[in-house]
């Protein structure tokens, strides 16, 4: 973990609203997990005052330069533009400077490999989940994805993913691209075929309740990527908290987003209380 | 600066005492925005800020409120965390550990729910002695009051310092909120009953609503404004407070460059406390030490007392 | 929008009557932000706006403070005009001739150096018809009672409001200074004392040091700190405001969006002020009444009365 | 008087630290006057908050485009990079899109053409006598330029001046350009040569203070032009107030220096005051 100085390499939109910036960020790669993300100040002036974040989608180098310098490092980020900041993300370009904390939170655990790895991921959502197809796939595991989004518009990265040998199946609520409906459709077929499949999940918070009320119903194990308004990234504010499973006022069981998670195991969270303040419907 | 006029330049001094406490300079973080410390140990050396700061402690843990608990604001932020801590138990067994190793003094930032507990925890802070002094958190609600806040009334605010200054056996700073008509008042209330040092202010209180689902961005309705945005008010404050009482005054409100602190040193803080800029750059506070020394040496300054309150009026 | 489509939606209705005064629309600039009107006609059409009001009248002519009166803040800005006006004599003869011409009601911003002062000018204001109502700001030191600010102390606003409100004839707005420990207190207190509309809220007192001169930015040390940086305080004062009286309440503090408009009628506020913003964009006013309109059109709210007060807890 | 929403025609370094900024400005020109100015918003988003004032420093056209559009007006501004403001326009380029206010004021005032007309400007104060000494030189009058700074990069415009017809006189405080010295020596000297002139100044306060003082013993007319902090920039703010001579608490005179000024005719203002507020030392 260490607050980057570093500059922009890339900054590119990969679908209509959709960017994806690579950062150069010596030493990052040899930290960061699946399902870490990044605090990124967006200007050196206000406003924004405060850093956004933002899953790591991946890590790499760039080649060692002719001039023999060594390999350049750096972290990807791929981020929709929705308010003030991303705005202002859009319009960086190569050479900006911006200052980058991270890797931060806890990620994907993800240890043995029996039985198939689903990965659900809606819009956004899909960034965490490159990292952690790439490691899955380097395990040996099968892997496959759902991609969800309300328009073709949001989906994106699906020939990485498929170059990486993730089997792909996108569906979009309005059929612009795949099939047409809710991804959670698609992943209860996916768990009558496959049983014994375990679950990773980022997305939308109605989505990610409707995903866990499935995996529920049928004993498959979840983790989900959860996103919280995020001060400071480390665990300090105390503002990213969301309620722990077995919650009470005496007992209080809060739990920091940025440093306990952004990752959890589902089964570990108060899913009523994350879908009360998310102002989705209650869940299962 | 070339090498040798740069060795020939002479740091300036820039220890400060407050309450009998040695500060090897005047900048600390702000309570609340620093965690416990070592969540900020990889940003910066610990060892050469001011003091450390945590977040407000309780007699037992406190849940907090519900979330959302922040909202950014127009060049600041609002946050209702609701006090959230792990409870002074939890504090002495996990977190002194760490803050023991370090030379650096801690101040542990305290509140109650009602006067009794105030006590309590002044007495179980005694118990520490690595705790350099208690920073006593008067913007809590007096439960018992029907809810209004200790620190608004000079009266409460007063009852709850010597209660306090009765218990704790350490130097003992008060913590003033600004939502208050006149400040000074409570100032020289909280004098009066026994506070050895005045670091102000806390949060404003505030409100945003997101006008698309027409609910507030914060769960619980109103929160605590902090950031640039409220350093003008925190600046005037401060200058109230130090032409009032006689205890050192630490500012805080809104610092994030040199140029900020500078301000309220100028004004007559002999500290500061910087709060929301830690968000924003986790080594802020290195940033701002080293830009006040070098403000120090390009104004001739050679003892950070000769900046301290040296206001033109 | 396509032609056919725009000529279908129909625009929503804007009217709002405060006070007994009907406004085409709820958006009127703030006091001392807009001249005597007329400094802004070469930018938007003052017939579309709700209402004008005017700087700050008293009996006499003042001078005000020395310069520098003004310095900027972050997102905000500090002023100590020290209500200089041309005294309401010279505004009936130099500014209403002007006025008098437009199709919008005129509200007339007052105060006084005493509480008799506030009566001298209240009555005054009966002579001249085409003003629609007062506005009377108690954000004014009470010289007699040592300068005491009239607004932070609920009897002496309340003295005030009274007296005003015997000899007004016409409709009376309170303006409220956010300088009080508890508004709602100051609120209850004129309400009762005969306001028929709140505004609120005044600039916050700041302050802000140049810290290479060591003097404060403005002449009068302090000053009065407006713009967006309040925002968040003022959104929970009218709130507060709102949920304590029963008169209308007129929203004020930060406003430079249509969105920012949009939250204070939103918590409640019948009507709202525009002040700091029209010195960065003079004809933000039309712009924001614009942008209300387009958001009940997207909304599907046929009358901006929908929207008032629509909060969600 | 006009808000332009307009754009950038072009933004160039003329001396270290000092930039011209040719702004796209149709209808522009008709109305201004020489030493009146604009109010320019730096950019839409915050900060800074307020807008910067800037004197006009000329009003021109380009040439009608060769695919037979009209031709383009413009006006330019010269500005000193002195802090937030200035810092982020000194970045602004070729098309960006700027907001600006103008022209606003009340300019010089100079009727017929009786004797020398000297001209003094210290620094930045050169600017908005580009405007005057065109149109004094059009009417025919003498026109010699003071130009003073604090060193040789303060100087700037000296062809653009000579070659109106002016006669230039630099002197710098470190007589890294011209005369080593301040630009009042060379006033005094100037004024015992032309004892009927008619002087125009503008630049820092203790300069002007100085000048009024020579003006005052040899009973020469002056002109000075004048800065406040606005906010607004039109009259209504109040914020940009000088005393007027003859001020008293009872029957107050505060000029507004945007809407009376930014040109005063010496005798008119409160020469103590001002130099008071401008925390230099008082004038005679
Ligand atoms: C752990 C984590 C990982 C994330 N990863 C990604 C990612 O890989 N790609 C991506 O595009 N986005 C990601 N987000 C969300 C991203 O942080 C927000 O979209 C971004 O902060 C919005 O900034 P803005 O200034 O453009 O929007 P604002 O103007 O601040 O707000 C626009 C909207 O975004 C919401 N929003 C603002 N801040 C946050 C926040 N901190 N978290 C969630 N929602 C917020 C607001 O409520 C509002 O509805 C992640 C969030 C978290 C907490
Ligand atoms: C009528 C008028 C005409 C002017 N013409 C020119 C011009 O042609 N070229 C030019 O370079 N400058 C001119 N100025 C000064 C110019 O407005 C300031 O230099 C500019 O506003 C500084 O902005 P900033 O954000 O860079 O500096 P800030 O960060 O705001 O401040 C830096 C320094 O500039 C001073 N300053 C800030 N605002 C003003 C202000 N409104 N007036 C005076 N000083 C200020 C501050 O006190 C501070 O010392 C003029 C000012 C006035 C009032
Ligand atoms: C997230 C957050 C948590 C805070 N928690 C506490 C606290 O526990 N005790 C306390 O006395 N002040 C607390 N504060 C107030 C700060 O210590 C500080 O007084 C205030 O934020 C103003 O300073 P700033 O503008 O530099 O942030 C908190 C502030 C923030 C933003
Ligand atoms: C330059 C200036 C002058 C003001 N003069 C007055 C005044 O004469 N009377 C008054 O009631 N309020 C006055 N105000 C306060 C405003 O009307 C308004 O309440 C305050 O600025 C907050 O709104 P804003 O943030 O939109 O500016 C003044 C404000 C400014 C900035
Ligand atoms: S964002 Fe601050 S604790 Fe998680
Ligand atoms: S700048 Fe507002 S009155 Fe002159």
């Amino acid at each position: 973990m260490k607050n980057y100085r570093t500059k922009i390499i890339s900054n590119q939109e990969i679908s209509p609203g959709y960017y994806r910036m690579r950062i150069l960020a010596p030493g990052f790669s040899e930290t960061a997990h699946s399902g870490q993300f990044v605090m990124f100040r967006v200007q050196r002036s206000l406003p924004p005052l405060l850093r956004r974040p933002f899953g790591i989608f991946r890590t790499g180098s760039l080649p060692a330069d002719c001039d023999g310098l060594p390999p350049k490092e750096f972290v990807e980020i791929v981020y929709k533009v929705v308010g003030r900041g991303t705005t202002i993300m859009a319009e960086l370009h190569e050479g900006d400077k911006v200052e980058l904390l991270g890797p931060l939170g806890n990620g994907f655990d993800a240890p043995s490999c029996d039985g198939e790895r689903i990965l659900v991921g809606g819009g956004i959502g899909l960034v965490p989940l490159y990292m952690l197809a790439g490691e899955l796939i380097e395990k040996g595991c099968n892997v496959r994805l759902l991609m969800g989004g309300r328009t073709r518009d949001d989906i994106f990265a699906v020939t990485e993913f498929e170059r990486l040998g993730v089997e792909t199946y996108v569906s979009t609520d309005d059929g612009s691209l795949g099939e047409e409906g809710v991804v959670t459709k698609v992943l209860e077929r996916k768990l009558q075929k496959f049983p014994k499949a375990e679950v990773f999940a980022c997305g939308p918070m109605p989505m990610l309740c409707a995903v866990r009320d499935i995996c529920v119903a049928n004993k498959t194990p979840l983790q989900v990527s959860l996103e919280e308004s995020m001060a400071c990234g480390v665990g300090a504010c105390l503002g990213c908290v969301v309620k722990g499973a077995g919650h009470t006022e005496e007992r209080p069981s809060y739990l920091c987003t940025c440093k306990v998670g952004p990752v959890f195991k589902a089964q570990y969270l108060d899913w009523n209380a994350l879908a009360q303040s998310h102002g989705c419907g209650g869940c299962e | 600066m070339s090498e040798t006029t740069r060795t020939t330049v002479k740091k300036p001094s820039m220890a400060v005492e407050i309450a009998g406490i040695k500060l090897r300079n005047p900048v600390m973080p702000a309570s609340g925005t620093f965690g416990y410390g070592e969540e900020y140990a990889p940003f910066l050396d610990l060892e050469k800020i001011g003091a450390i700061v945590t977040k407000g402690l309780s007699l037992k843990p406190k849940a907090g409120n519900p979330t959302p608990r922040i909202a950014e604001t127009i060049s600041g932020m609002l946050n209702a965390i609701g006090l959230q801590n792990v409870g002074i138990e939890a504090f002495i067994q996990h977190k002194m550990p760490f803050l023991r190793t370090l030379n650096t003094p801690v101040i542990a930032n305290f509140f109650g729910n009602s006067l009794e507990e105030y006590g309590e925890v002044a007495k179980r802070l005694n118990d520490i002695p690595e705790i350099a002094a208690g920073e006593l958190n008067i913007s809590c609600p007096n439960v018992k009051q029907g809810g209004i806040v200790f620190g608004t009334d000079p009266k409460a605010a007063s009852e709850v310092v010597a209660l306090v200054r009765k218990h704790l056996q350490k130097p003992l700073i008060v913590k003033l909120t600004p939502n208050v008509t006149d400040i000074t008042v409570v100032a020289r209330a909280v004098e009066e009953a026994g506070a050895d040092a005045i670091s102000c202010i806390n949060t404003i209180t505030g409100m945003s609503v997101d006008i698309h689902t027409r609910k507030p961005r914060i769960a619980n309705r109103t929160g605590g404004l902090s950031g640039p945005a409220i350093r003008p008010i925190a600046v005037r404050m401060v200058h109230q407070v130090v032409q009032t009482v006689s205890v050192p005054v630490i500012g805080i409100g809104g610092i994030s460059r040199p140029m900020d602190a500078l301000e309220f040193l100028i004004v007559g803080a002999k500290a500061v406390q910087v709060g929301t800029a830690n968000f924003v750059d986790p080594s802020v506070i290195q940033t701002i030490i080293d830009g006040i020394e070098e403000f120090c040496i390009d104004e001739g300054i050679k003892d950070i007392h000769e900046l301290i309150g040296s206001l033109r009026l």
